[in-house]
């Protein structure tokens, strides 16, 4: 009797929890999809024009900004090793 | 020359036991995968070293304030411990270990005040045991870390692969039923709340493991966290022949529609969402994911990067360490080395096994119901052990065919999977609350 | 079947009150601010995430043991708990939670032993509001992580523009004194810690406001911190119009003279110099000023740069994040959604109005009395509100002159503005000590 | 009465904390006067001749010094990225 | 006018002592050894700091709940305390707080929950010493961010090294035996465990020093801590005196054997050495040595270092700051202004001393019985007061021959050292337990 | 008697300190002794033949990989003063 009860309790575990499981993920993909939809609708992401990020450096030598960012590298590598 | 005695009686010759020996020889065994063989040495080479710690004979790192007192062998003292723990004037050592380790939580907590109101002190792996994972805050905090390095972007470009992070939750929920009936069968020997405890193995993920066998069998925990990071860190040996055997070369060939872009303003409201659908449909979920989506918000907000950065490296860091040598305070002899660990692993790896087939079958059935392919192999990313299943879902697909790369594809449904076994858990917490 | 009906029992929208739904859109207007237009998102972002959680209906991610236990329903829980409290035999659950939460010190904890030796478990955003907030402590490592970025320098450089920082803190105070009087003009109900804890505010400081109101009247922690971190948010807002007001257009062109260098030496000893005075004048306010000069000390001394580097990142992350998500703790619809909260809102701006114009006018009677010219324009800037008001200073300055440059000398009073709030929640803390 | 008393409370409150507040800082200012005459005038910091602090990195090419804090900064990067 | 009374009596002036002025002093003083002069700064500056703050009359940081109840004379508060503490209706309130502090551990903590029930609270400096000391935590984290800083290559290379580390030890216990002499012929009063508390400054290690006193004389940590830091501050002045009258300058001009290249897995294998040793002879140890050596796995093993990198930056440096102020704590001024204190610092020399004379020694014998020369002046490194000691050998051997370089060969003892005084505080913990 | 009994134990504390210290520092010296022989007995390290871990920079001008490091710093650099 007792086992019985344990193996029917596993049972509606089981049914439960992937009921569950599947019930709540379901919901979340209908959830998403108007969020997604609406999203786009009310506000669509304008995309940059694929601008360059940060302008790339000049070819030749080693430019202000290069050592700009050098020394910071240095500083905070000192920084560290204390 | 007592003193002689004390320090021979101190030493671990004196007094170890071959089950601690052989929990040594367990937790080298962890370290040589986790160092070797690179088995989530996050995980495995702390849990190592506390297993380690937790079995040096006589040193107590694992003992309470009230273990440390009974083991003490004071006559006075264990008077007093047999007196509130109900038990004969004749109770030997171990019946007082024993009662006191099944006792109720409101007379554990008085033996614990005993203990300390004697003088004796907790060990250290008690004492982190109790802070981080008794009291449920570290694999929290972990999932914050967690949510916060992950990137719902491929999910929310096809919501559709949700439903296979559901369905490789059965590799949780079937396994438990088969706990349940080898149970009822002889073969084992589980009550229903050990039985769910192991199946979250299934769930591919080692803080959800560790937050439910914490609250419904933290005497299975050292088992189960190990047996949870091992499997996952077995993920490319033990799904591919699952794969395949489930799938056509025709289907493993299966070509997905490109991803979508996704936009910030979904990224932020997708991690909301799920946490008003977690209050309305599975409160008892709150804890897990509500951290899990708040990590992913300081993210994807874009307005706390310093919160977010704490959360994905220090905080996430010292929490993992604290973690796993607390999993190794669960990892002593008497608690590992018996017929429930042989089952653990066993049963473990049928619930990886199940869970992946569940969800190559759905991205089958899924691929024969809706417009767009999809290729079956991602659904074995269903079971989460993020990013490994997707890795191993896009290497298969990649034997079929060298130009198909499906692992953006894969991340939809591995991260859906944490969800799925983030749910899976909260049904349990409330199934048993 | 019964364990379906728990499930549905546990779901949320069985259980979800009006109070915790209007409490759901607090939150979200709480993230919008923050993440759209970037209100005080350090904090704001957690409060939001810890609100929502609070209330999510049957979580019980806000109960202590003792309220997990009470709300259980069970009817031994609830006959133990009737005992404890005192309460007569047939006491309804809300009977019992009202006696509980304005139960004694010593009342309380044993509610919450019996809690927890009942087995009960305290949620999250309880725990970590007892260990971050009740505790005290949070809001100290804070100051500290912020001493340690603080720069005296400016201030050390014209320390006359202290006085302004004295001068802002009359937001404070005013507003204490004006709420007494609409209480006893019957338009408000604050005791008068209440009315201390509410004109905190004006100091236009979270970590001190968080403070005081844990300690004079933690059951407004939550609109406390909400409308001070708020406010300081809108310092551009608020300030501008005051400050014109008060000043004519000559006074808003004065140019100050260039502020000289300050040594090293100056500023390692003037934390020191602080921590002396309080010693001697006001060791109420120790705990707040001595650990923000404990943070500047490590970052001027120079020599433990790792320590200070650690207090500015890692640590003063952390504990902002469990600040905030116990902050959430206290934004339960019952202790929100009241008469109290649109009054310390109304109170709340009328503070940091007083602060601001307290503070010009103040700049205006030194310009008039001292040698070297003060532009009445920092004196807004002592309202603290670090480094926000500061730049406002300078940006109504700039739109005066376009060529006066007045953020260095709006940095003096900026921080003057800190010790100042500090200095005065000492003063409330001994007074009602 | 108790309004009455309530209402004097706080004019006592207000009273006294502007008080402490104004005394508080004025000291401060008087204390922070007088250490930093004191300091100035026994210990006055010696400005640096405005040396360089580190000597410019030769106007071309890839130096060596450029070269190990580079590999500082990939180390640290890979480091921070396992 | 109450509060005005109040207010004048919360003042310092109104109630310092001389006691607390001095120690003032004493914190001005270690302030300006670590700023200016570069004594461990690291430790030096928080506990200084948390000194300021113990002794600031009135502000009660250092107080507990239950020193608060007492201190607060409240009659009915003091007439519990007297009931719980056995004494007279009379008994003063130092009487009551010299009970309360020499009570044994169940009635101390019965003390606090009852101070704490009465609504009192405890200091932050309590609080942080509760936390990290008393608990033991502290020092054991900050041995494992050590272990992951400590590489143990160049006393692999040459293990016979060891050996100094050992024979450094009898700074430790030479130095414990002559208190008790000292306390023998009456010049001293020490017990056995404070004799031993102080010989462990011996150890030239800061984290053990305070492990150490913590456990077996916590009313002498304060000046414990301050000797041992600033002992090893003093180690360049100190040891070279000792090591040039110790030995010839042909011994100091002894060129080494240039250490092998030392493998991966001998780094990886080591620390593991060390603990499966504790386990088997002195479990006592094991809290710090394992701690150590896992640490420094997490260094060696190289697969998880982001952990090791937590470990070693914003772990320890968090740990580091609440350790300070918390050693602060004990600085009061009447557990350190008297003669104990003073003992402490004549010892803890002296403990240096022998130990630096006694790794010299043994290396001279080593090098006398052994094939390949051992330059003795590597003996003094077996202190630890790691990496001090090993430069102070290297710059005395350069002195003697400026080609002879000895960090390398230093470095071995010098880590050999951690371990011997952990050694030792084993054994300590073993012979009291 | 008290006294005597203070100092002998105290004699005895040396003895057993100073004895298990030299004991457990030399089984280690054996052990790691022992230890060392046996990997690099059945485990030599093989070394690399000193490849340049990283094949050198070319000599003049800014590489590209250069550059990739040079932003990897500088988005590190930026992430952290935020
Ligand atoms: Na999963
Ligand atoms: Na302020
Ligand atoms: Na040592």
């Amino acid at each position: 009797m007792a086992e019985t009860s344990l193996v029917s309790q596993g049972l509606e575990l089981m049914i439960f929890g992937m009921g569950v499981v599947f019930v709540f993920l379901t919901m979340l993909v209908f959830v998403t999809g108007f969020m997604s939809t609406l999203i786009n609708k009310i506000a669509p992401e304008v995309k940059p024009a694929l601008a360059p990020a940060a302008p790339a450096a000049p070819s030749a030598g080693v430019d202000p900004q290069l050592l700009k960012v050098l020394s910071a590298a240095v500083k905070e590598h000192r920084a560290r090793q204390k | 020359m007592q003193s002689l005695i004390n320090l021979w009686n101190d030493t671990g010759i004196a007094h170890i036991e071959s089950g601690q020996a052989i929990m040594m020889l367990v937790a080298f065994g962890m370290l040589y995968l986790a160092i070797k063989k690179g088995f989530e040495p996050l995980l495995l080479l702390p849990i190592a070293v506390g297993t380690l710690m937790v079995n040096i004979p006589g040193a107590g790192m694992g003992w309470s304030a009230a273990e440390a007192a009974i083991r003490s062998g004071d006559a006075a003292v264990l008077a007093q411990f047999r007196d509130l723990l109900g038990l004969a004037p004749d109770a030997s050592m171990q019946a007082m270990l024993d009662a006191y380790h099944h006792a109720t939580a409101g007379l554990y907590k008085k033996a614990l005040t005993l203990g300390a109101s004697l003088g004796f002190e907790s060990g250290m792996l008690y004492t982190f045991y109790s802070v981080t994972i008794a009291s449920g805050v570290a694999p929290l905090l972990i999932f914050m870390g967690v949510g916060a390095m992950t990137d719902f972007g491929p999910l929310l470009a096809n919501p559709k692969t949700l439903l296979l992070g559901a369905a490789a939750q059965f590799g949780i929920f079937g396994t438990v039923f088969g706990a349940v009936l080898l149970t009822d069968a002889g073969l084992m020997d589980f009550t229903l709340q050990q039985a769910a405890a192991v199946g979250i193995i299934g769930g591919a993920d080692g803080p959800t493991s560790i937050f439910i066998a914490s609250k419904l069998a933290p005497e299975l925990l050292g088992a189960i966290a190990v047996a949870a990071y091992s499997y996952m860190a077995l993920v490319p040996l033990i799904q591919p022949p699952i794969m395949k055997a489930l799938t056509t070369d025709a289907e493993r060939k299966i070509k997905m529609v490109q991803l979508r872009e996704v936009s910030k303003a979904e990224k932020i409201i997708f991690p909301l969402a799920i946490l008003v659908l977690v209050a309305l449909l599975l409160p008892s979920a709150a804890p897990l994911l509500g951290m899990f989506c708040f990590g992913n918000l300081m993210k994807e907000s874009g307005v706390v990067e310093r919160l977010s950065d704490t959360a994905q490296n220090a905080l996430i860091n010292t929490v993992t360490i604290f973690l796993g040598l607390s999993v190794g305070y669960k990892m002593s002899s008497d608690a590992f080395l018996n017929g429930s660990t042989l089952a653990i692993i066993v049963l473990g790896l049928i619930a990886f096994c199940v869970g992946t087939a569940a969800g190559v079958l759905m991205a089958k059935l899924m691929n024969a119901v809706t417009k767009d392919p999809i290729n079956p192999l991602i659904g074995s990313a269903g079971v989460s052990a993020v990013p490994m299943a997707a890795r191993v879902s896009n290497k298969v697909g990649l034997e079929a065919n060298p130009q198909n790369f499906l692992l953006m594809h894969a991340m939809g449904p591995n991260v859906a999977g944490v969800i799925g076994s983030a749910v899976a858990a909260g049904v349990m917490i409330s199934f048993f609350g």
